[in-house]
Order: structure tokens, then sequence, then C-alpha cells
């Protein structure tokens, strides 16, 4: 048990003076690039730790682990940091199946497990509903942060059918839990029009390249190519599109959309015509942002990590989530119980200020919805960078 | 038949990827009697390093040659820090030291260049050729060119040098080798340096295909390893007829089998392996070898 | 080989002494902990399994997680989809993995050593993706979350009166895996030593001369392949028991890695070598980025630097150096030592009568 | 009776003819010489007859059955042992497992009976001990039982070879060169064993060898190879005489 | 002075001692035989010469000591080993067997003059000169082991049991083949045999091993002479 004083109610992993997260993300492995995200989430309560005193005078600690994405990996450091380093809650943990497999466990120990980062409906959708393998457990101590995947696919189906309603649809999706959520957002967003997809290819993370599902979907006289494939696929695919000769209107989605990619993308011969993507984090690289108060912010946030390329984009999301973090626990203030900053998160949520988002976007849960982010604005690659169209879309609702 | 003949052309530039990897693979097999599970994470380092020279400014046709001078030494010098001293071990322990090695410097990359990929320039421009109406851009042209040049020099060093020779005595009679004079370890490091060096003109050519990160080898050498299998993993020009199949196949069977998919083309991989092993053992270029009592 | 036996009685103690130490042991350590050498008890098993096949029959396998994910996905679907109870489904998975090991086998007894290597390797690589397929049965990437189990009244009951807490899930599936454990070891020493092992350890040695001898070297090639199959499959079961979750991702390379670095570092074609072998493949990745940068004798600089660098780096220049210093794993540097020691005792005569060092291969 | 029955065996490397046509029979009870030149294709009968290689045309008959039927591991049950020209031991083991792996065909547990040892299984370890431990005895090697056979003389382990293959009581004992590679006495000592498996054991023996004064002390007969035929078949006596065999293979003495 | 000369040369298998101070010297050109029973040393006093074993003691060949030299650097002093087992390449061909006899010579000329000797001596080999070596039969492997062996030209042959699994008419011409090489070339042998007599015929001096130590060492003709010591030590 944790440490209690008469006047404020604390839990576990919260003494006086702080408060012990914990975190498991891959930082080897195959997805080893995700690992920086923890890093920029440490700096940025680092930033708050040594800029504010902490939170209520109690200062963040944050415990990562690294599960080299593997479940098994993840359900044993989750159980160390619970059981034996006693966190408070589990923080921003990644991998969709990672945290498949420990959200029973999570849940039943009634230690949070907050803003996984995954944008798998189910973390959003299924809050609350009791465990598919034993019914006693409910999973309202578990929540997702960032737009869900099926979310963004639908406003591109929007932005598809209001200015090319007559487009053939092709898509390369990656075949995991990322890519078939896509591809579901994208279907149900067409609804009715379903049909207008021609054809869609799928490839397993281990391919060596998409080659072979991009000529069949050339040759299937798709005009609109959707890439839901992650950003080491999707330059290469960007490239071969060009070498196939081919030049179809390409949605990309977010993951990939950073310009540092894109950047890479044009350096490796992609022609990057009349391509299409969503944003609802600000882009590092984007020189719109140059004199921005939360660009600023970002990076004095981002100094303190030395590892840290402060032009990743998975490095703004991490600030951009530990932002939400921080200001979770300010809102709990004294009460410093799991159960409280659970409700607080998943239903209590109001964010209209995280300086690291796009203007507009807005944090936000209550009792009956636990999607925190639903807005998302279109943008389309100049060449040079990302423009902004139009104003912010938002699904909220939409996902059922 | 447009499809076909651009599945075939697409499946040889990805072939040539992979034949380029092989020929690595099946130079330190002749010189090691050994595969390298680390081959493509050496290939994959040499590659960062040019990166880095190039970024320090050094014009591309230097770095190159400077990266393969830098590659052998590596080879040379993993081989004397890690290699030499299980050289005599059995095969499994050469096989888990290389598995270690791929481990480390998987991660040494990542630690020092992070895992952010990036761009990587080309000396082959993007452009395409038209062949018989299927398309085929001068990079992938050139991978397969390049390829070829190597195989050629590895071949001609192989077969008709004393070094290559000595370097194949030394790698499957290390004690019968050492009574006729062959400096036996230092043949092993010549392989090793040999290897490494050809290793990273494969990475030098497909890094601006595939990425350049630290996991950029880490599937392709499954298919590397599957050409290799495939040609004869003694045989260089092997290796290059089987990477080509092996891209060809993998690109038709995801598109005209059904239960295959575009997500199984590993698996493609993996039944070419085991099925060429079953079939025809000493695969394609491969001589049978004879078993005496 | 008896003489040798009756030599040795401080091998029999120390058996008693370790199987005493794996009962005792979570009664003086947490549940969590008990969760973490309940895993290396699964990977001890896995890697018997391993061991009789490399260390024994002599063929390689750089693929047995894929065994494994046969094992613990049949187990996890006879749970999920039959409700079938989990110590009926355990041994079902073994059989049916062994079944799956044996035919595999069949192939396997063209190949050469590398070309098992590399194969097996592939089946490695190709696992997760071969299990999302058939997406109704196995979940797809969703994967398939158990329920967890809870302690039998006796057993809960039993360690309350111990230890004075009640037992946790955690803590049943340790003792669970132990019996297992013990009964597979047990199994294994026996084969090894009897008529079939002896035939496998033959057909190593030398294929020609044994089939000279009688022995069906296709025969006893596929069965140590189907026997360790078998070992692979209840470990998976266990391990998906012990996680309470199985996916493609849980049977990444990387695990059979562990299992083939934890074979040879233990020791091949020993009994006692997996053992030591598990408990070096589980914690090292584990550990090998927390223990350092925790220890303050380690100046900071390289503390600082190991953290950054990872897990990786540490495990591979672990796994280089244990290659180096003991190729024959931690058995074999015992046992050499155990010569030496001795050999010093006995004095010199028996080096004057040219006596030979036990020969480390069949401890 | 006749035991082995060699009929127009031929065997083809690629170009290289080892056998070519090559008849003759080893009656039960007899010991039969077989020399030749080096490369004559000895050695290559040899492996055809325990079916490590197949025949290109011709037969095998052991007792009448043809050994093409018989898989490999199979020969042995039918009463044929043999020893390698270039000693084929199992490295890891000692003297007295070598010799129990000789004793597989003699004993039936299989591998779940190894696994799970019952009294019967135990019983069936304990008899094929001893009756290795015997056959260690008996070829005088009681002294290295023990010992692993890597690094033990030559000559030793040609005999933990002759011990593993006697252990299985073949009825036809085939032996590569047992005189080669050891010293005067040591041959001397391998003619006195030779002459008591042939009397005590009752075993027919055909043997292959170079050791002339060997061969033409031990053997009921001979048959000369020279580049895969068969150029002569006699009694020692004769074969020593006959012309084409001074030139071809004893030279002018 | 002589060519080759070992003095209390003691080694070993790890803990296993095998010789226990073996002296012994070969003198230029001529040819030296080392005989005893199995297990006396004879192959471990060979591989001494070559540093195929820990030793301790003295080696000098040509005035010059071996002690530290790794085993390539041995052999490049002039020392050709036809070791126990023949050594021969089984991966390769016969011809790239014999390529490695030569390929540290630069008389090109002169090589080409010995390939034709050898080929005269052992015609066999000219036909199989593509075969793997592996395909040869014991006999025809040790013809390519001495033929490669006499390629390296060198000033001393060490020959472990040159006569092991041959046809009596092949040993002869084989013995002869080394006499032959000895008288033409000047190359000193060493020579280990089991068949002493033969060993005696050729050689001038001889050394007789018991337990890793020269019990008797005399000239071959005193040696043949002395009924004791033959059939205690040769066995005839
Ligand atoms: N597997 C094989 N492949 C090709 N040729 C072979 C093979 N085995 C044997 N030979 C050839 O067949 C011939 C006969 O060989 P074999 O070993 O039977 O001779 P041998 O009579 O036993 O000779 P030795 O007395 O020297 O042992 C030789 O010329 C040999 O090169
Ligand atoms: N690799 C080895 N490891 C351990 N002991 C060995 C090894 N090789 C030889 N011995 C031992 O060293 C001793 C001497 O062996 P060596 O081979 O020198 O004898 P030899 O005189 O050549 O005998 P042979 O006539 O049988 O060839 C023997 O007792 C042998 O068992
Ligand atoms: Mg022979
Ligand atoms: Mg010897």
């Amino acid at each position: 048990g944790g440490s209690s004083t008469p006047t404020a109610q604390t839990d576990v992993g919260v003494t006086s003076n702080s408060i012990l997260l914990g975190n498991t993300i891959a930082q080897s492995g195959p997805a080893a690039a995700y690992g920086t995200i923890a890093n920029a989430e440490n700096a940025y309560f680092t930033y708050i730790n040594n800029t504010q005193g902490g939170v209520n005078g109690r200062k963040i600690n944050f415990k990562v682990l690294d599960d080299g994405y593997n479940p098994a990996n993840t359900v044993t450091l989750t159980k160390q940091l619970v059981e034996q380093d006693q966190v408070f809650a589990m923080f921003s943990g990644l991998g969709t199946q990672a945290q498949t497999a420990v959200r029973d466990y999570l849940n039943s120990k009634k230690v949070p497990q907050l803003f996984v980062a995954t944008g798998a409906t189910t973390f959003m959708l299924d809050y609350g509903k009791p465990s598919t393998a034993d019914a006693s457990i409910k999973w309202n101590y578990s929540i997702g942060w960032q737009p869900p995947y099926q979310g963004e696919a639908r406003i591109y189906a929007k932005d598809i059918l209001a200015n090319h309603a007559g487009a053939k649809i092709g898509v390369l999706y990656q075949n995991d839990d990322y890519g078939q959520d896509y591809l579901k957002g994208l279907k149900d967003g067409l609804g009715s029009n379903a049909s207008m997809i021609v054809d869609a290819e799928s490839y397993d993370v281990t391919a060596a390249s998409t080659v072979s599902q991009l000529v069949k979907l050339k040759a299937s006289g798709a005009d609109t190519l959707f890439l839901f494939t992650t950003p080491g696929f999707t330059i290469p695919a960007l490239v071969t599109v060009t070498k196939l000769g081919w030049a179809p209107a390409i949605y990309l989605n977010s993951v990939s959309n950073p310009q540092v990619y894109m950047g890479i993308a044009a350096k490796n011969g992609a022609a990057l015509k009349n391509v299409t993507s969503v944003g609802y984090i600000k882009d590092p690289t984007d020189p719109r942002w140059a004199s921005d108060a939360g660009m600023q912010l970002y990076k004095t946030v981002i100094a303190n990590c030395t590892t840290c390329n402060v032009n990743d984009g998975f490095n703004i999301y991490g600030a951009a989530v530990a932002w939400t973090m921080v200001d979770v626990l300010k809102q709990a203030g004294s009460n410093m119980t799991r159960a409280n900053v659970v409700s607080i998160a998943t239903s209590g949520l109001n964010e209209t200020n995280n300086p690291f988002l796009l203007p507009g976007v807005v944090v936000k849960t209550t009792s009956s919805d636990h999607f925190p982010i639903t807005q998302e604005q279109v943008i389309t690659w100049n060449g040079t960078g990302w423009t902004l169209q139009g104003s912010l879309i938002d699904e909220r609702g939409t996902i059922k | 038949m447009q499809e076909l003949l651009q599945q075939v052309v697409s499946g040889i530039a990805t072939g040539g990827i992979f034949a380029s990897l092989a020929l690595a693979l099946v130079l330190i097999y002749n010189a090691m009697g050994l595969v390298n599970f680390a081959q493509g994470e050496m290939a994959m380092l040499a590659t960062f390093v040019a990166l880095a020279l190039i970024d320090h400014g050094m014009n591309y046709w230097i770095a190159f040659p400077v990266t393969l001078v830098i590659a052998f030494a590596g080879g040379i010098a993993i081989e004397r820090v890690v290699i030499r001293p299980v050289e005599r071990a059995p095969i499994l322990t050469l096989v888990i030291v290389t598995l270690g090695l791929a481990t480390l410097i998987n991660g040494l990359a990542g630690f020092i260049f992070g895992y952010v990929p990036r761009a990587f320039p080309s000396p082959f421009p993007v452009q395409t050729v038209n062949i018989l109406g299927a398309l085929a851009s001068y990079q992938d042209l050139g991978v397969i060119a390049v390829s070829a040049v190597v195989l050629l020099a590895i071949y001609l060093l192989l077969q008709h040098t004393t070094v290559g020779l000595t370097m194949r005595a030394a790698a499957h009679h290390p004690e019968a080798s050492r009574l006729l004079g062959v400096r036996v370890s230092w043949m092993l490091a010549l392989g090793w340096g040999l290897a490494s060096a050809v290793g990273s003109v494969s990475g030098i050519m497909v890094a601006p295909i595939l990425l350049l990160q630290p996991n950029m080898m880490q599937t392709i050498i499954i298919y590397a390893f599957a050409a290799a299998v495939l040609g004869g993993i003694e045989s260089p020009i092997g290796a290059v007829v089987g990477g080509v199949i092996v891209g060809v196949t993998v690109n038709l069977a995801g598109v005209y089998l059904p239960f295959v998919g575009g997500d199984l083309q590993l698996a493609v991989a993996l039944a070419i392996i085991v099925g060429v092993l079953v079939l025809k053992p000493n695969g394609l270029f491969g001589r049978p070898s004879v078993r005496r009592v | 080989m008896l003489t040798r036996i009756r030599n040795s009685p401080p091998r029999y103690w120390l058996v008693v002494v370790v199987i005493l130490f794996f009962i005792g042991l979570p009664t003086v350590i947490s549940s969590f902990q008990a969760s973490e050498w309940a895993q290396v008890l699964v990977l001890a098993i896995a890697i018997m399994g391993l061991n009789i096949l490399v260390g024994y029959s002599g063929q390689i396998s750089l693929g047995h997680g894929a065994f494994m994910a046969i094992g613990a996905y049949t187990f996890a679907i006879l749970i999920h989809r039959y409700r079938m109870n989990y110590l009926v489904a355990i041994p079902l998975a073994g059989l049916l993995t062994g079944g799956i090991g044996f035919l595999f086998g069949v192939p396997a007894l063209r190949l050469s050593a590398l070309y098992l290597a590399l194969a097996t390797f592939a089946l490695a690589v190709v696992t997760p993706s071969l299990i999302k397929r058939p997406a109704e049965l196995t979940g797809g990437v969703q994967g398939i979350i158990l329920p967890p189990v809870d302690p039998p009244p006796a057993a809960g009951a039993a360690f309350t009166a111990l230890t004075g807490t009640p037992m946790t899930s955690d803590q049943w599936i340790y003792y669970l895996t132990l019996a297992f454990a013990l009964v597979l070891f047990w199994l294994a020493w026996n084969l090894v030593r009897h008529r079939a092992g002896r035939a496998m350890r033959a057909v190593r040695d030398g294929e020609v001369a044994a089939a000279a001898s009688g022995v069906n070297i296709a025969g006893y090639k596929t069965l140590a392949f189907g026997i360790s199959a078998l070992y692979a499959g209840i470990a998976g079961a266990l391990f998906g028991l012990a996680v309470g979750f199985v996916s493609p991702d849980t049977f990444p390379v990387s695990l059979s890695i562990q299992l083939l670095v934890g074979a040879v570092v233990g020791g091949l074609a020993s009994i006692p070598g997996p053992l030591i072998g598990a408990i070096f493949a589980y914690f090292l990745p584990i550990e090998s980025n927390q223990w350092v940068p925790a220890q303050t004798w380690i100046p900071s600089q390289i503390a600082s630097t190991v953290e950054k660098a990872g897990p990786a780096v540490t495990y591979g220049v672990v796994l280089i150096l244990i290659m180096i210093f003991a190729p024959n794993g931690v058995v074999g540097l015992v046992t050499a030592g155990y010569a030496r020691l001795r050999r010093r005792l006995r004095g010199a005569a028996d080096r004057e009568n040219g006596q030979m060092p036990p020969d480390p291969q069949t401890v | 009776m006749t035991l082995l029955d060699v009929r127009e065996l031929s065997v083809r490397f690629g170009g290289v003819v080892a056998l070519d046509r090559v008849s003759f029979t080893v009656d039960a009870g007899e010991v039969v010489a077989l020399i030749g030149p080096n490369g004559a294709g000895k050695t290559t009968l040899f492996n055809v007859v325990t079916r490590v290689y197949r025949p290109t045309s011709g037969s095998v008959l052991l007792d009448g059955e043809p050994v093409s039927r018989m898989p490999p591991h199979h020969v042995v049950r039918h009463g044929l042992a043999r020893t390698f020209q270039n000693v084929a031991l199992f490295r890891s083991m000692s003297v007295l497992e070598n010799v129990i792996v000789g004793d597989h065909t003699r004993t039936k547990s299989g591998w779940l009976q190894s696994t799970i040892p019952l009294p019967g299984t135990v019983r069936e370890e304990a008899r094929a001990r001893t009756r290795a431990m015997e056959m260690i005895h008996f070829v005088g090697l009681d002294d290295v039982a023990a010992r692993p056979v890597a690094g033990l003389p030559f000559g030793t382990q040609k005999r933990v070879e002759l011990a593993r293959a006697l252990v299985s009581k073949p009825r036809l004992l085939l032996l590569d060169e047992p005189a080669g590679g050891i010293s005067h006495e040591e041959v001397d000592a391998t003619a006195r064993l030779l002459r008591r498996i042939h009397d005590e054991l009752g075993t027919s023996v055909l043997l292959v060898e170079h050791h002339m004064a060997f061969v033409m002390g031990i053997s009921d007969r001979v048959v000369v190879l020279d580049f895969g035929r068969k150029i002569a078949e006699g009694s020692p006596g004769e074969v020593q005489r006959n012309p084409a065999v001074i030139e071809a293979y004893l030279g002018a003495a | 002075m002589a060519l080759l000369e070992l003095e209390e040369v003691r080694a070993g298998y790890g803990p296993t001692s095998v010789l226990h101070g073996v002296s012994l010297s070969v003198p230029e050109g001529q040819i030296v035989s080392l005989l005893g029973a199995n297990g006396a040393g004879k192959t471990t006093t060979l591989r001494s010469i070559t540093g195929g074993v820990q030793w301790t003691g003295d080696i000098r060949f040509a005035g010059r000591s071996l002690r530290r030299m790794h085993t390539e650097d041995v052999v490049r002093c002039g020392i050709a080993h036809v070791p126990e087992g023949r050594g021969i390449l089984t991966e390769l061909t016969v011809d790239e067997n014999l390529k490695l006899g030569s390929h540290l010579r630069r008389d090109g000329a002169a090589v080409r003059k010995d390939y034709d000797r050898v080929f005269e001596y052992f015609p066999v080999l000219r036909e199989r000169r593509r075969l793997s070596a592996s395909t040869l039969s014991g006999g025809e492997q040790q013809m390519l082991a001495l033929a490669r062996a006499f390629l390296t030209k060198p000033r001393l042959m060490l020959l472990d049991e040159p006569s092991l699994g041959l046809a009596p008419l092949i040993v002869r011409s084989i013995f002869e083949i080394i006499r032959t090489i000895n008288t033409e070339d000047q190359v000193a042998v060493l020579l280990v045999e089991q068949n002493a007599r033969l060993a005696l015929e050729m050689s001038s001096e001889a050394y007789v091993l018991e337990v890793g130590r020269v019990a008797v060492r005399g000239s071959s003709s005193e040696l043949t002479g002395n009924d004791a010591v033959r059939r205690s030590y040769l066995g005839y």
C-alpha cells in the first residue's frame, strides 16, 4: 500500500512529493523507431518537474521499460512495474497487441492504463465493457488518446466523396490491426459508395517490398491510391508508384505524413503530386509554426532529451500526450487516487489548449464518449510542406 | 499480359536486391564454410558509414570506395576480435556468434544513428525505360548491373586465383591447409573483409530503394538466404540467378495464387528454401557433395 | 557409465537440493518474481526439447519458437473456443505439436546442419504472419486473451498454511510449471541414457556407422524432432497460461534465437544445461539494461551508455563473450573445472597414465 | 550353405566404374578375403552389401534374400555386421556405450519405454550391458571399457569396432582392413582374435586386407578384384601363384 | 650439421602427456625412420615438429629453432608433412589439391616439370584431375598426398605411415618413389612406419619409440641385424 496523509487521498505510487508512472515501449527490435516517444514524454515530465516543481508539489517519476514490441515481455514488465515498482498508473504504453495483452490484468488490479499509444478503436469504443475472456473484469481503467484509425479513414471518405465523387480507389494496407482498422473506417465512411474501392491489396510487415501489390493496383485501373502503411513501407511505395509511371491521387495516413518522411520520399525520386493526408498535431518541420508559442515550448522541452531528434514527429506526439497526462494530474489535485484520475481521464477531459496540437483540436471525454481526440484537418502536399485545407473535421460520435 | 510482364520485370528488380546480399553470403560461405547471420546488419552499418561520409560533404564517388575500404577493414577486425577465438568451434557456436553479432550491430546502429529512416542518394536516376511495355527504372537496372559486376569479380577471385583457392581450402580444411603453408587465420580474415565489402556494396545499392534504417536488412536477409540456397550456397552465379527467381516468384505468387495473397510473401520464400532443400539439396548450381565411407 | 555414476554421488544430492530450492522459492520471493521464474521454467522445458534435438540428435533448429507458437495457440483455442479445462489442454497441445514436429522432421531429414539452420530460421521468421492467416481460429492480429486461472483450493490452502499469505494465480502457475518441468526433465534424462537416446546420439556421431549397427536413422531423427516439438508444445501452452495472451507478435524470431542461445549457453547434450540456459536466456534480455544502470559502482558514463544503447547491444556482447570463453556452455565449464580439481586432488598420477578428461559431451 | 551371394554386381560413379559384374559367394563357416589394388572397388562392394550405396546393376543376396529390399538398418538384423576402413566410432561415447549401440537390434524397447523405463526395460538394459561387457572382454578391452573412444590408439579403436560388430551376433562379418595401421604384434593378435571369432562364435568372415601374410594365414578362400573386375578366385596358395594377381597386385616377390 | 634436430621434446594433448623427452635428428638428404607400437607417440612427434601440438624442449630445422612458430611458417621453411589420414581437401578437386601444394612456389618452369614427374609417378592422378578428391579410394588419396607434398619442393618430408592401406604393389612403388625423390632431389625424409622391415630397408638410421621415449636408436643395418631388438620392438 502507498503512504497516505490525513489531508489528501492518495494511492500506491504517490507520495507527498512524487508520483510514479510506468510505461512499456519498444526501444529495440522491429518497432524501435517508436521508442523515442517515451523519451519525449520523459522530457516533458522533466520540464514540468524543473520549471513547476512537478504537479501540486509532486515530481513525476517516469519509469520506462523496453518490451521489444513483444506482448509477452509487456506482460512481465507491466507486472514488474505494478507489483514491484508500485507505479501509480501505466501511461502511454505502445502497441495494440502489447496493450491488449495487459488490459485484463491492469483492469482487474484497477491500475489505470492511460492514453495507450495506438489508434486501435477498441481502446476507446470498448471502454467499460466486460472482458471477452473473463466477464468479471470490466475495461473501465483503460483509454486511448490519439484519433482512432477508423475515424481518420472516415475523414478521407468524406473528403473523397466531396471532391472526387467518381474516383476509383485502390488501397494498399498493412495486414494488421492498424491497416485493417483504416480499411474498415474507409469502407464505413464511404457507406453505400463502398464500391468505389476497385481493389485493396495487403502486405505483411515481413514483406521485402510492395511492388507486386502496387503493380496490381495500377492494373486494376484505380486512379486514387490510399496508403494505409507505416513509414517504412510508405516511402518506398511512393517511389515505386513513380517508377511505375503511375500518377494517381494519393491519400496518405497520418502516421506516415511527417515532413521528414515526405522529404526522404522526394529525395529518393517520388513525384509526390496530388497527395492528401490529415493532421492533428503540429509538424515540427513545418515553417508555419516557426514562431508559434507551442512549438517554442516543444523545442524547450525536447532539449531535455539528448537522444531525441527535434524533427521527429513521434517526439511532438510524446510531448502532446504527456501534456494531457499532466493536465489530468493537475485536475486530480489533492485527490490522487487511481479511481479519481481514471475518471477524469476517461470521462472528464476537456482540454482546449494543448499547445502541441493543431489550433482548435480539443481533447475531450465525457461519461458517454471515450474518444479523446476525434478532430483532424485535411492537408495537401505543396511540394515543400503541407497546406491546411478547410477547417477541422470532427468524427465524434460516428464510430459505434 | 501487360500486368504479368510488369510483375516479372519488377520481380527481377527486387530480385537484384536479394541477389546482391546473397552474393555476400555466398562469399562468406566459400571463405568460412559458414552462413553469416550478421551479413545484413554489417551491410547496413557500412551504409550508415557511407551516409555519414556523404553528409560530411564527401563526393558520392569518393565515399563509395572509401566505405568499401572501411567495410573491408571492419570485416577483418570483426574476424580478428570475434570470430577468431571460436574459429575451431562447432558450426552451432559460430552460428550463435553471428546471431549475437547481428543483435549487437543492430543495437549499435540504433544507438548511434537512431531509428528514423534516412534518405540515401543513388547514382542512378529513377527515370524509367520501357521494356516491351513494362517499365523498369535505371535505379533497378543499376542494382542488377552492379550485382553482375560483383558476381564476376567474386567468381574470378574464387575460381581462378590462388588467393581464392587458398581461401576455399582454409575454409573447409583448416588443419590440412595449414600443413600446406596456407595462412589459414589470415585467409579467414580476408574472407570476412571481402564479404563485408561486398555486403557494403549491396547496402549502398539498395539503401535508396529500401530506406536506410537499422532494421533495413532484417527481412531482406531471409530472401537473400532463399536466393543463396536456391542457387546453391557456394555458387556466386547461383546467388544471382536465385535472387532473380525468388524476386519474380514472390511477386507472381502474391498476385496469381489466391491463397498466398500479398501478405504471405515471406512464406513463399520459406517454401522455396524448404522445397529446394528437399528436392534439390545442393541448389541449382551447387556441386553435389559426395559421401565416402 | 555405471562406475561413473557411482563415482559421483554429489550429483544426486545436487539434484535433490535443486528440486527443494525450486519448491521453496515462491515462499521467499514475491508473486511477481514467481511469475518470472515460472517463465524461466517454461523456457527450460522448451530448451530441453531443443536440447534433445540439437544436443542429442545433432540437428539444428533456429525455429523452435514456431513449435512453441503451435503449442500456445492450440492451448488457447482449446480453452477459449472449446472451454476445455486447462490441465487437459496442456498435454493435448503438447501432443499435437509433437505430431506436427514429427511431420516437419521428415523434410528435415534431407538437410545438412547449415541448411537446416536456414530453413528453420525462415520458419521462425514467417510464423507470425502464418498465424494471422486463419483469423477466425487464431484471432488474427488481435490474438486470444485467456482467462486468469485461480489456484485450486487445496493448493491455495497449503500455501497459505506455509506462508501465511494467499496463493496468487502467478504462484499457482509457477507450481504447475514446476511440476511439468520436473516430469519432463526426468523423462528426458531417462530417454538419453536408454536405448532410444543412445541410438539418437549414435546417429549424431556417425550416421553410416549407426545404420550399420541397425539404427533406423530416419526414424530416430524424426523421433527427435517429434519429442523436441512435444516439449516445445507443452512449453508453449504453459507460456500461454503464464502470459494470459497469445498473439502473432508473441512469437517473434527472437524467441527462437533465445531458445537456441539458452541451449548452447547452458551446455548442449546435458540435462542440467537447459535449466541454466533458461535462467540466462530469460534474465539477460530483461535485466541487461535494468541491472547495469542500477549499479552504483559502475561509472555513470558507462551505465548511461548501456542504458541508451539498449538491451540489444548488451545481449549481443554477452552472447559473444560466452561463446568465446565457454563454448561448451556453463555445464561444460563446470565439468572441465571439476575434472581439473579432481586431477589436482589426485595428484599427477593420472596424468602419467594418460587418463582422458571426462568428455563434456556426455554429462 | 551360401550366406552371401554377390551376383553380377556393377557400380558406376559417373564415369568411374567401381565394380564391373562381380560375382562370388561366401558360405557359412568360411573366411573369405577380398584383395586387390587400391581403387579396385573393395570398399565399394562392402558399401553395396550394407546398403550404403545402390548398385547400378546386379544383386546381392543375403541368405537368399536380396539386400536391396532391406532398408540399410535392417541389414544387420539379417545377420550381417561390418567394420570400417577409417574407423567410424561414436566419438562422444565410451567404449562400453559404443558396443551397446551395436546391440541395438537385439533389444526392443522403443522411445516410450526409454522415457518411462519399466522394470522390463531396466532388465533389458542390464542384459545388453552384460553382453557388451562380455564382448569387450572377448576382444580384450576390459581396461578401457569406461573410457571415451576419442583419443584411444588406432589399434584399440579398431577392436572397439570389432566388438561393436560382434555384439549383434552376426553370422557374417565384413571387415575392411582390420590389420591396417596397426603394429606387427597387433597384427598377430588380430589374426588370433579373428580365428577365435571364427572358431568360438562360428561367424563367417569376409575381409578386405592388404597385409598379405595376414590374409594368407587366415582365409579359406581369396577373391581378387582389379579395376572393379574379379580377376581370380581360389585358395590362398592358388591365388598367390596366379600370374594375373602377381602382375596386378602382389608384384614379383 | 643435422637438418632437423629434436631435443628433449615433451608434448601432449591437454592434460595427457604423450612425449616424455624425445631427442632425434635427421641429417641432410637422409631417410630416417621412426618406429614403435601403436600409441607410442610417433604421430605426436611429427605433429610437434609442424606445430600441431604444444611442446617444450627444442626443435631446430636447418639451425633455426621452431619454437613458437605457427604451422604454416614451419611448413614455409621447407618441411612437407603428410599427416596421418593424409590431409586431403575433399571439397576440392584433385587438381586444386595439387595446386595447393605448389601455391607458394614462384619457379614456374620447374613447377611444370614437377607436375610432369608427379603424373609420371602416379598416372591415376592425371586421369582424375577434375574429379572431387573425395571420390578417390584410400590408396589414391595416399598418392595424392605424396604428390602434393612433393610439389611443395621441400627440404624435409615428414611421412606418417605412407603405406597405410596400400596394396603391396603400390607400397613398393611408393617407397621406390620416396627413395627416388630422396636421392634425386636430396629431400630428407623422416618416415613413420608400421612396416618396420620396409622402413629399415629404406632408411639409413632408425629410432624406436616406446611410450613417448626413444627406446632404441641406431643405424638401420645395426637394428636389422640385432635379433633382440627386432623381436621385442619390431615384431618380425
Ligand atoms: N562415392 C563415390 N563417388 C565417386 N567415385 C567413387 C565413390 N566411391 C568410390 N569411388 C571410386 O570407386 C573406385 C573404387 O573405390 P573403393 O573405395 O571401393 O576402392 P578400394 O578397393 O576399397 O580401395 P582401397 O584399397 O584403396 O581402399 C575408386 O576409383 C573410387 O575413386
Ligand atoms: N587428439 C588426441 N587427443 C587426446 N589424446 C590423443 C590424441 N591423439 C593421440 N592421443 C593419444 O596420444 C598417444 C600417442 O598417440 P600417437 O598418435 O602419437 O601414437 P602413434 O605412435 O602415432 O600411434 P599409431 O601407430 O596408432 O598411429 C596415444 O595414447 C593416443 O591415445
Ligand atoms: Mg577401401
Ligand atoms: Mg600415428
